[in-house]
């Protein structure tokens, strides 16, 4: 099998997939307390169905999607509303959240429904059931997965990728899902087909996970409109627009989305996502996270009820070991940084990372060497350097020609710039302000 | 209409008025102007002829060397130094033309028998500093840090410079100046024992 | 008017060369000795304090459509005349100015002076204005070519200072040392006042 | 100005990241948690390359042709890399110091210049000519500009070309090189074997003077010239590591060295009489040294692939042109330098294609 890559930029950033990759999937325990903001995704915030003091089973519809571009929120757990308040949020504000305190019984709703047969319902009814869900991208972007699968009318789509890439260093979560769970990714891929009418799937997995590129070849060997694709290990293979030029050889217009080109991806947790709820009636409640990390004393790939606070994860794995320097919701490229360990788990968290202080590289910022190492690592060859000296000397009105709004934030030129600047802070700075420009 | 002539009124008349007196100027300064490139001349000629008595600068004589681009005569002005009516040398400018930076001229006085007399760069454009130390009057008369000299040389001297074969020496990190003033040396002596052999 | 403070902006506040760039030409051309600065810098002085007499005096007749070539016509004129009066009686240093004494027509110092004061201010106030400015750019001119001089060449007015083992960087008396040189006096200028300030 | 600013949507999403960036900001704790954790963009983990690492490995990849250096030039060689490396770190602090910048010499870009300097003087240079070049590189080249990263020309070739002009005659006087353990008390100066080749074609107009180089020498390193340009193998030997370490790609050495290749080639087909064979054209003067070491010059070179092949064919033609027709036998610096003028320039004009700009929106609104 020839391995596929994206043709310009990446950068090689060590894999450190050691630390989890061969621990198997394990449940986490149930939250005592689930903090379940009502903003899990990119879009508008749910409206609660609950009031304080009511109570509420397992998958029970406690978050009512505003508009087109969101998606509902089930209870995680079963148990009592303490509070409908503002709380502590993974991306870094205090975000409205529905607090439940556990009943400790883990009561599922009666309205779950088993269909055995999972691909028979018509495509409107799967695309309603996994709205109902409230499944979102579980990649970490959280878009809403439904609002994917309704392109309009004029784009033709004809492939489904399942993105196996996983190319954040650390993360496993995707790595053993789809070694334990092949069939809910092949089944979820199929359903995503059905669901938008095409001939052709493709999952893509990178080159070092071969157990799992062997396990869904195996999978998929019945099924000849599916294809597995192994991918050179390359960071951000995983990015939607790297990933759909490597597998197919497409590129995704400048400012457009993978719909341009007929391609919808989804990531292999959704994936799975989509198939939980289809076969089984489950709601997105629950999610596979790697607890990961120098700091971390026993790390690990747990099954995490959405709510469950990052301090009763930390503790369920053993605690922190040595001063924690940084802990990250996400992976180390991309992933954010927390102030504080009340944040929960949301549907979008794919990971949690700690490190000590001693793993961190502190280095100041010094003035652009004019390397040239951010242009040749950055995947959608844009120059980060030079956006970021417009950047700090305000001039803002050079970023949108020189193509600020393609970044992808992956972080590539920052790992790897020499002279240590935060190239995507000050993009994503620029970004902001080029996005608010155009509003006015 | 009234306006654009009242402005070209005014213009004529400052032009009128500044041409008047410049013509005034020049009419004061044309003397003096022609006296200092005689004695410039003059102090070119006194450097390199050995004492003379009479009005060297005045008793010259025209002698045509060749033909430029447009087919006119180039004329080379021989100025005679005397003493007592007894020629004691003869002075003129000979053109290096393959200067490091452009034509050098010099005035070279050369003894009735062929002998040069001295060496003075009337004017050159060569680099400052490096260059422009040929225009040092030592470089040439063997006094000083300079090379060997061509004062006293005459054409029985091998008058090339050392890195040709010749006997003079050139200055330590220029060749190309040094060797155009001496090529063109050498031509003004070949010149000399031409017109005025013996 | 205050005639004291008209004539020393010229010297500090508002050097031409070093403070507000004007006549840059001549500046990095001629200043490869401390004679030639002088000399460039009196004929420019000279230049400057004539026209900005005749400009102020004639300041009301002159109409206002035609009062650059009018300006230029008057500086020419005197620049002529300096020129032909030092052909005549400083022979040397008329040669080696060259081409750069007619320039001084162009000489944005003296056009300037001529529009912006000059042409509007009376005929005391317009010499003292010119003597400033001149005196001030001589100053500069003769500052940046004894320092040229002097490290380019090892003399100053043509007086040797060093040695013969000494061997002066060459790069001074050329175009680039010019640059150098008049940003290390920049430099200077504004570092003396943020010290002062 | 920060009260003035309307947040958007996306600036809300990245609000932790968001306060305005300023210049030399570190990570940095927030003081209301009682955590503590250090809060930054991601991303949170890095190459662990530093312009130290970089400039450590420059100066590793220098230490073969320094060797060489040292072997056929003996103590005199140690002294001018002493000087000059010594003076130009002293000029670095004292110049960041007088600026109010920050003094980072611990950067090893100074320490980088000094020796790259010294590569590029005769090995016989007074003290004097080593700390005045050191002055000009660090202080004019370099700090005057803005420091490291602001320069635009190369500050080791300014410093060179500026002492050149200044004091030719000390400039081109090179000792002849003399393996170390034959060394004696006396120095013998000699010409450059592209010296030999200029002078040659002036007086006999043809290459005769230059019949008995072999080129094998230059190769060597057995040649006249500046101390640490000497040896072709030993310089491309530390090029081939700054490539394989990733310091420098490919692009603009091959490009150069490959200007040049042709160009030799081409005109020595026309007339074998009037222009050298190729192999001397590669292995002598300051060729080898420019091409890996100063015209790759991070600060002073284009910053794309296609900039760099365009700034390396371009070093290599006027570097041609120089040493064919030109007043000096060697045109590595100056071609370099003119090059370094340039570079702003290429890279206005060579941008990176970026992904999705080359293909058309299949059927989307504009």
């Amino acid at each position: 099998m020839k391995t596929l890559t994206f043709p310009a930029g990446g950068v090689h950033p060590p894999e450190s997939k050691h630390y989890t990759e061969q621990k198997p999937i394990e449940a986490a325990p149930l939250p005592r307390r689930a903090i379940v903001p009502l903003q899990q995704h990119i879009g508008a915030p749910c409206d609660p169905l609950v009031k304080v003091k009511e109570t509420v089973c397992v998958g029970q519809r406690i978050g009512e999607p505003k508009g087109f571009v969101s998606a509902p929120i089930h209870a995680p757990i079963s148990g009592t509303i303490s509070a409908i308040a503002d709380r502590p949020h993974p991306l870094g504000r205090e975000i409205r959240s529905i607090v439940i305190d556990s009943d400790g019984e883990d009561r599922w709703c009666d309205a779950i429904t088993e269909t055995a047969d999972f691909l028979s319902p018509s495509p409107a009814d799967l695309k309603a059931k996994i709205l109902e869900a409230g499944i979102v991208g579980m990649g970490g972007a959280t878009f809403p997965t439904h609002v994917k699968l309704s392109p309009p009318e004029e784009k033709k789509i004809d492939t489904a990728i399942v993105n196996g890439v996983e190319c954040e260093p650390f993360l496993t979560a995707d790595h053993r899902l789809m070694v334990e769970k092949p069939e809910e990714i092949v089944g979820g891929l199929e359903i995503l087909m059905k669901v938008l009418s095409v001939k052709q799937g493709a999952i893509g997995i990178e080159m070092n996970k071969p157990d799992a590129i062997e396990v869904l070849t195996r999978a998929t060997a019945d099924k000849p409109h599916v294809s597995v694709y192994p991918l050179e290990v390359k960071y951000p293979q995983g990015a939607e627009k790297q990933l759909i030029k490597a597998i197919l050889g497409r590129e995704v217009p400048s400012g457009g989305l993978p719909m341009d080109v007929g391609v919808v991806v989804q990531n292999v947790g959704t994936a799975a996502a989509v198939f939980r709820a289809v076969r089984h009636g489950i709601p997105l409640i629950e999610r596979i996270t790697t607890v990961t990390g120098p700091g971390i004393a026993t790390p690990k790939n747990l099954r995490v009820r959405v709510g469950t606070p990052f301090s009763d994860i930390l503790e369920f794995c053993g605690g922190l070991v040595g001063k924690a320097g940084k802990v990250i919701s996400g992976g180390p490229m991309m992933g954010m940084a927390q102030y504080s360990l009340d944040v929960p788990v949301i549907k979008g968290t794919s990971g949690i990372l700690v490190f000590r202080d001693q793993d961190l590289r502190l280095t100041d910022s010094n003035p652009c060497i004019r390397c040239g190492k951010c242009i040749t690592a950055c995947p959608m060859q844009i120059n980060p350097s030079l956006l970021g000296v417009y950047v700090e000397a305000g001039v803002m009105d050079e970023l949108e020609v020189h193509h600020v709004l393609d970044c992808i934030e992956c972080g590539s030129c920052a790992f790897i710039c020499p002279a240590g600047r935060p190239l995507v802070h000050l993009v994503r700075y620029g970004k902001a302000e080029v996005l608010a420009q155009k509003k006015k | 209409m009234r306006d654009i002539s009242r402005l070209v009124v005014v213009l004529a008349l400052f032009c009128i008025f500044a041409a008047g007196i410049l013509a005034q100027v020049y009419d004061v300064t044309k003397g003096p102007i022609a006296e200092a490139k005689a004695e410039e001349v003059r102090r070119a000629i006194r450097a390199v002829l050995p004492q003379y008595n009479n009005k060297a600068d005045e008793e010259f004589i025209d002698r045509i060397i060749g033909k430029d681009k447009k087919g006119n005569d180039i004329v080379r002005r021989v100025y005679v130094g005397k003493r007592e009516d007894a020629v004691v040398g003869r002075a003129y400018v000979v053109v290096a033309p393959d200067g490091y930076s452009g034509n050098i001229e010099i005035m070279m006085g050369v003894s009735p028998e062929g002998r040069i007399t001295g060496i003075e760069i009337v004017s050159h454009a060569e680099t400052p500093g490096l260059g422009a130390k040929i225009v040092k009057e030592e470089t040439w008369s063997g006094k000083g840090d300079g090379p060997g000299g061509l004062v006293g040389k005459t054409l029985a001297n091998n008058l090339k410079v050392k890195k040709d074969g010749g006997e003079i020496d050139q200055i330590t990190g220029a060749t190309i100046s040094p060797r155009a003033i001496v090529n063109a040396v050498r031509q003004g002596l070949e010149f000399h024992g031409k017109e005025f052999p013996g | 008017m205050n005639f004291v403070k008209e004539f020393t902006k010229g010297l500090w506040k508002e050097n031409p060369i070093l403070r507000l760039l004007l006549g840059m030409c001549p500046t990095l051309a001629v200043t490869t000795s401390a004679i030639n600065g002088l000399g460039m810098g009196l004929a420019t002085l000279a230049v400057l304090i004539c026209s900005n007499l005749v400009v102020s005096q004639l300041r009301k007749m002159i109409p206002k459509k035609v009062r650059i070539p009018a300006f230029i016509v008057v500086i020419a004129s005197f620049v002529t005349m300096v020129d032909l009066t030092m052909n005549a009686f400083a022979h040397d240093l008329h040669k080696s100015l060259g081409l750069f004494i007619p320039l001084i027509v162009v000489n944005c110092l003296i056009l300037g002076r001529a529009e912006a004061f000059a042409s509007k201010k009376p005929l005391l106030g317009s010499f003292v204005d010119g003597l400033g400015m001149g005196i001030g750019f001589t100053l500069a001119l003769v500052v940046l070519g004894s320092i040229r001089e002097v490290l380019g060449n090892g003399t100053i007015f043509d007086v040797a200072l060093f040695g013969k083992g000494f061997l002066p960087m060459i790069v001074m008396i050329l175009p680039p040392g010019a640059f150098i040189m008049l940003g290390f006096l920049m430099a200077g200028m504004n570092r003396i006042d943020k010290g002062i300030s | 100005m920060e009260a003035n600013r309307k947040e958007t949507a996306a600036q809300e999403e990245t609000k932790a990241a968001a306060a305005p960036p300023k210049k030399g900001e570190k990570a940095k704790k927030p003081e209301t948690s009682s955590d503590a954790f250090i809060l930054s963009a991601s991303p949170h983990i890095s190459s662990g390359e530093s312009i130290r690492s970089l400039m450590n490995d420059v100066i590793l990849a220098l230490v073969p042709g320094l060797l060489v250096g040292i072997y056929y030039f003996g103590m005199d060689a140690v002294r001018v890399i002493a000087i000059t490396t010594a003076s130009a770190v002293a000029f670095e602090a004292g110049t960041q110091r007088l600026m109010g910048r920050p003094v980072a010499v611990s950067d090893m870009s100074a320490v980088l210049t000094g020796i790259l300097l010294a590569m590029n003087l005769p090995s016989g240079s007074p003290w004097w000519i080593c700390v005045i070049g050191s002055a000009v590189a660090i202080v004019v080249a370099k700090q005057l500009y803005g420091g490291i990263g602001y320069n635009i020309f190369n500050p080791a070739l300014v410093a060179r070309v500026v002492l050149l002009i200044s004091w030719p005659v000390q400039m081109t006087t090179w000792p002849e090189p003399k393996p170390f353990f034959q060394r004696g008390v006396d120095t013998v100066t000699g010409a450059t074997a592209l010296g030999k080749m200029k002078e040659s074609l002036l007086l006999q107009g043809d290459l005769s003077g230059i019949a008995d180089i072999r080129w094998i020498d230059p190769f060597l390193g057995h040649t006249g010239g500046s101390l640490g340009e000497i040896s072709a193998v030993a310089l491309a030997l530390g090029g081939i590591y700054l490539i394989a370490r990733r310091v420098i790609t490919w692009h603009i050495p091959v490009s150069y060295l490959g200007s040049v290749l042709v160009m030799a080639v081409i005109f020595h087909q026309i007339d074998p009489n009037r222009y050298a064979p190729p192999m001397f054209h590669l292995v002598t003067g300051g060729l080898m040294l420019g091409a890996f070491y100063m015209a790759t010059d991070l600060v002073t070179s284009p910053v794309t692939y296609r900039g760099m092949l365009i700034f390396g064919v371009g070093c290599g033609i006027i570097t041609m042109v120089i040493r064919y027709w030109g007043g000096y036998p060697e045109g590595v610096s100056f071609a370099i330098l003119l090059m370094n003028a340039t570079t702003p320039l290429i890279d206005r004009w060579v941008k990176p294609k970026t992904f999705g700009t080359t293909v058309q929106r299949a059927g989307a609104a504009e």
